[in-house]
């Protein structure tokens, strides 16, 4: 059971051992301010330590094993998996365990986009990551469907009176960030739900960036699919989940093929299992789902009002900072209204990684790059930007030693 | 340990198999598979304005499966679909950690409980039993008014 | 540096935490005998070290990142690539990480098997494991290539007597356990080779129960794709590889789309990487395939003469032990010739749940069921198996703890 | 700590620029990428009996990137494929912790050794010139023999 719902940043930056004074070698001591939380979080002792219990403990393989330790792991691994559908309010048949939102989308674009035809469109938009971008041209490739984008307005969040334009009698599904990972913008939900109710088009929800900010009630929200990583939310790397309706798991074929996912195999054909298991071919990544499962009760134990306010407060201060630069342009929304604390920025005549290794030197953790996002970063006119990004063991003394460090590559590099 | 699991009671039961077979002619029957482990019941039923008048079945499964089939064999007759049902459920519960349901016979499976991966082993006869009432239709929905719609 | 390769089994099994009296919780301060090996093998020290190192001082994502957390992490995540390269006698460049050994089959299906037609054949065998047969089942579907199955003997061996006839001009893959997960069986490789170099076939092998047993010198091996899983050979769950020849990785095109495995994204096309990130979409297992690099670092510590020597024997005591039991067969090869130390039985009357659950109350873990292969199950007209595998640390404490318990098991349930 | 990287030297070489630009009719040319972080860099090449007789490049990337093409900028001149190459190795070399290549401008990168994910941004330059001098195929090649082939 989680405990009572609280939150008091200090004893929150207490839990992640990687946080603490000199635990980063070559250090001498300091602790590490670390803002490349969208790109992966850190992780709290409580994960850990269920992964060190499953592989000291309770390591087997799941499933078909009576054994006492395959009885411990495959307890721990439902077990994850009741804890994630309880995270997400859904029923745990619905929670497919994947390696990653990656993986979950190639699913989707496996297994849903088996069921579309040449001429079929696919609507994404100009702020999609790389993996909410990549598995729809393959699967153009493969099968003659259509991806369209939405643009992008001039402040970083998805156009969406194009909806009406972009979105046709043709379209079959929506996929969209739910959360920037570059602007940290959230999608305006309303709009796109009723264009795809419109059309009769499925929505698939790219989640990475709004797990790690507290539980989400899918069913409030109103897709068709979810999408994300553990590794960005407090848990190992190497797992993730899709989420699907009931319904359209049950209706759609499986994309991978190995053990666990089958009915029947002959040498001549397979029939095959129901959801979830029919899209979990092969063993499980089970450490890290069991992580996963720790990190959801992790989550669930934050009082996330109280965290939320923390890291608007934060955000605050970083835009503030940012404003007060000249020669720095923040990408995306410049205040706090629709946001998360992720921010982007570029600085004139400084190449994001300059900046970034600047940042490096004032033991500040920042990503420099395109973020896996080109055609965003090419909407804006440039190459790459820098990124900073809060998780709730942040604090104002990593804003400022970030704001800090930001003059000093101004000093050093524009 | 879990050599309780294998106790006289259970083991008798599975080499009693009471109601192995097959019947002449059943009014219902239906096949479960478990697909984990490729174990497979099916059930078949001769009905009596809606209760069970015979019923027959063939396992290939474990020891747990095929006392549990036995069971069925020896308390069946007369049942209607909702008491099976009700059994069922208060079975399955049994395992859930619950109390034993109204047959004294299932108390002997209460060892199971602990060993969640065998729990199915005992349910696939008894899900079996149920789904084959339930093919059966409206013949076995009881010995009233259902009977006649 | 891995130590100098030496073996002696008390010291290994002391490096195994879950191995040691009372680790597993309910057993009362014994030792459980772990001879579930073929389905996960366990974990020793220096794996669990180096995930905890990972998570608490260097844990970020990999690649694009310059701070020194992200130049951390890559190169604990590049430098188990290099240990499993350097395992393997191959490139780095050759070494794609994928999720599994279920996944890295799935890979070649998807971009070997995209370079197929209709008609095309692909040659298994009847003793393959459900992941070396679904994802041709799933391919046979999509593109329509023919899958045709070498038969087995009553000896469990591949029948290459029949290569002959099955390998007909349009093969275009051979794709052969390299270890039977049901038999211990080894390929007889020489003349699978022969047949696939007389059509020029592609050979693939399935490594999933080789690598457990020392290192693989692939180039001496002679085929063209390899695929394996950590956790069998001591790793974390949710890594594994697959290995192919460059020329094949350079001409194959992507199966999964997403972040680092690009070139270039625009909202219309993507270019793709070299390889082996043209294969790595999305955030890989970090954690899970630094463990991996440990893993085959423990592995170049152990005196495989040594080990191999002492599997033998205990595969010589159970095999002997076993052969003394009234009503049990074995499937496969009963002597030690060709085989390594796995070994599946059947006991009249008597279900293989039951006997596995019997034999878990003697604190020996085994499994029972068809071990994902079905069809070889078929071929010996039984619906499953009860199966013992050994690994270094097992004793011949841990082989009469099997033979007690499967003489208790005759006693109760034949 | 990694402050070094941006010492006086670099930022200099950077903003020097030099050999920045275009050539009116180049002999070879070559275009590469870091797809890791969408960089770019492009080397021209004049030749003269297979020696380098002008340079430009044009650079989309950090300032370890621009300050590297700045030193080729300025050392290039009558530089042959087979030094170019040198040059090339023995700058990966001192990155991979070895002794600095003979231009003594080079040095001021010693610091990027123990910063792998830089390395690429240093040698980009280098590894386009190389490409750019392999395209001009046996007119680089050389003063002597190869150039009459
Ligand atoms: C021979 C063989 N092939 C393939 C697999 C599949 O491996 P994984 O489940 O790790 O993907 C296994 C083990 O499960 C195996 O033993
Ligand atoms: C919005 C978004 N989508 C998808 C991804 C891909 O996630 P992963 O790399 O964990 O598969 C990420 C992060 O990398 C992301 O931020």
């Amino acid at each position: 059971m989680p405990p009572v719902p609280s939150f008091d940043p200090v004893s929150v930056r207490a839990a992640f051992p990687i946080l603490a004074a000199g635990a980063v070698p070559g250090m001498n001591g300091r602790r590490i301010h670390y803002l490349d939380n969208a790109a992966s979080s850190q992780t709290p002792r409580p994960v850990l330590d269920a992964l060190i219990r499953f592989e000291t403990a309770e390591r087997a393989n799941v499933h078909r094993g009576v054994h006492r330790l395959a009885e411990a792991a495959t307890a721990a691994f439902e077990g994850a998996r009741a804890k994630v559908a309880r995270h997400l309010n859904v029923t745990e048949q619905t929670i497919v365990f994947t390696s990653g939102t990656t993986m979950a989308i190639n699913v989707v674009a496996g297994a849903f986009g088996d069921t579309l035809s040449a001429g079929d469109e696919i609507v994404i938009s100009e702020l999609e990551h790389h993996g909410n971008i990549v598995p729809w041209h393959l699967l153009a490739r493969r099968r003659g469907v259509v991806v369209k984008a939405l643009p992008v307005t001039a402040e970083g969040l998805i156009e969406t009176a194009a909806l009406e334009r972009v979105v046709t009698k043709r379209c079959r599904l929506i996929a969209l960030a739910h959360v920037s990972n570059v602007t940290g913008a959230v999608l305006d939900l309303a709009p796109v739900r009723a264009a795809a109710g419109a059309v009769g088009a499925q929505l698939l929800l790219d989640g990475a960036q709004r797990t790690p900010h507290g539980p989400v009630d899918l069913p409030a929200l109103g897709c068709d699919f979810y999408a994300f990583s553990g590794h960005k939310m407090f848990a190992p790397h190497g797992i993730g989940v899709l989420w699907a309706r009931p319904e359209l798991l049950e209706a759609m074929p499986p994309f991978l093929g190995g053990g666990g996912m089958i009915e029947r195999v002959t040498l001549t054909e397979t029939s095959f299992a129901r959801p979830p298991r029919r899209f979990e071919a092969g063993t499980p990544p089970i450490g890290p789902a069991i992580g996963l499962g720790a990190a959801v009760d992790w989550i669930a134990g934050i009082d996330w009002a109280a965290a939320t306010e923390h890291e608007k407060q934060l955000t605050q201060r970083m835009l503030d900072g940012l404003a007060a630069i000249k020669g720095l342009r923040v990408i995306g929304p410049t205040g706090l209204q629709g946001r998360i604390g992720v921010v982007s920025f570029v600085l004139d005549g400084a190449h994001p990684h300059d900046v970034a290794q600047v940042l490096d030197a004032h033991d500040v953790a920042c990503r420099g790059g395109h973020h896996c996002a080109q055609p965003l970063h090419e909407r804006f006119g440039v190459n790459g930007s820098t990124r900073a990004s809060l998780a709730p063991y942040n604090d104002a003394e990593d804003v400022d030693a970030l704001l800090g460090g930001i003059a000093d590559a101004v000093a050093k590099l524009a | 340990m879990s050599d309780e699991l294998y106790q006289k009671a259970i083991t008798a039961h599975a080499k009693a198999a009471v109601g192995a077979g097959r019947l002449d002619r059943a009014d219902s029957a239906a096949t479960i598979d478990n697909p984990l482990c490729g174990d497979r019941v099916t059930m078949e039923v001769k009905l009596d304005r809606g209760r069970i008048a015979a019923l027959a079945h063939e396992v290939r499964g474990c020891v747990l499966c095929r006392a549990a089939a036995s069971v069925i064999g020896r308390h069946a007759q007369g049942l209607t679909r909702a008491e099976a049902q009700a059994i069922d459920t208060a079975l399955r519960g049994m395992l859930g950690g619950g109390d034993p349901p109204s047959w004294p016979d299932l108390a002997a499976f209460r060892p199971v409980a602990r060993h969640k991966s065998r729990h199915e082993c005992v349910m696939l006869p008894f899900d079996a039993l149920v789904k084959a009432l339930e093919a059966a239709g409206p013949a076995a929905a009881g010995a009233g008014p259902a009977a006649k719609r």
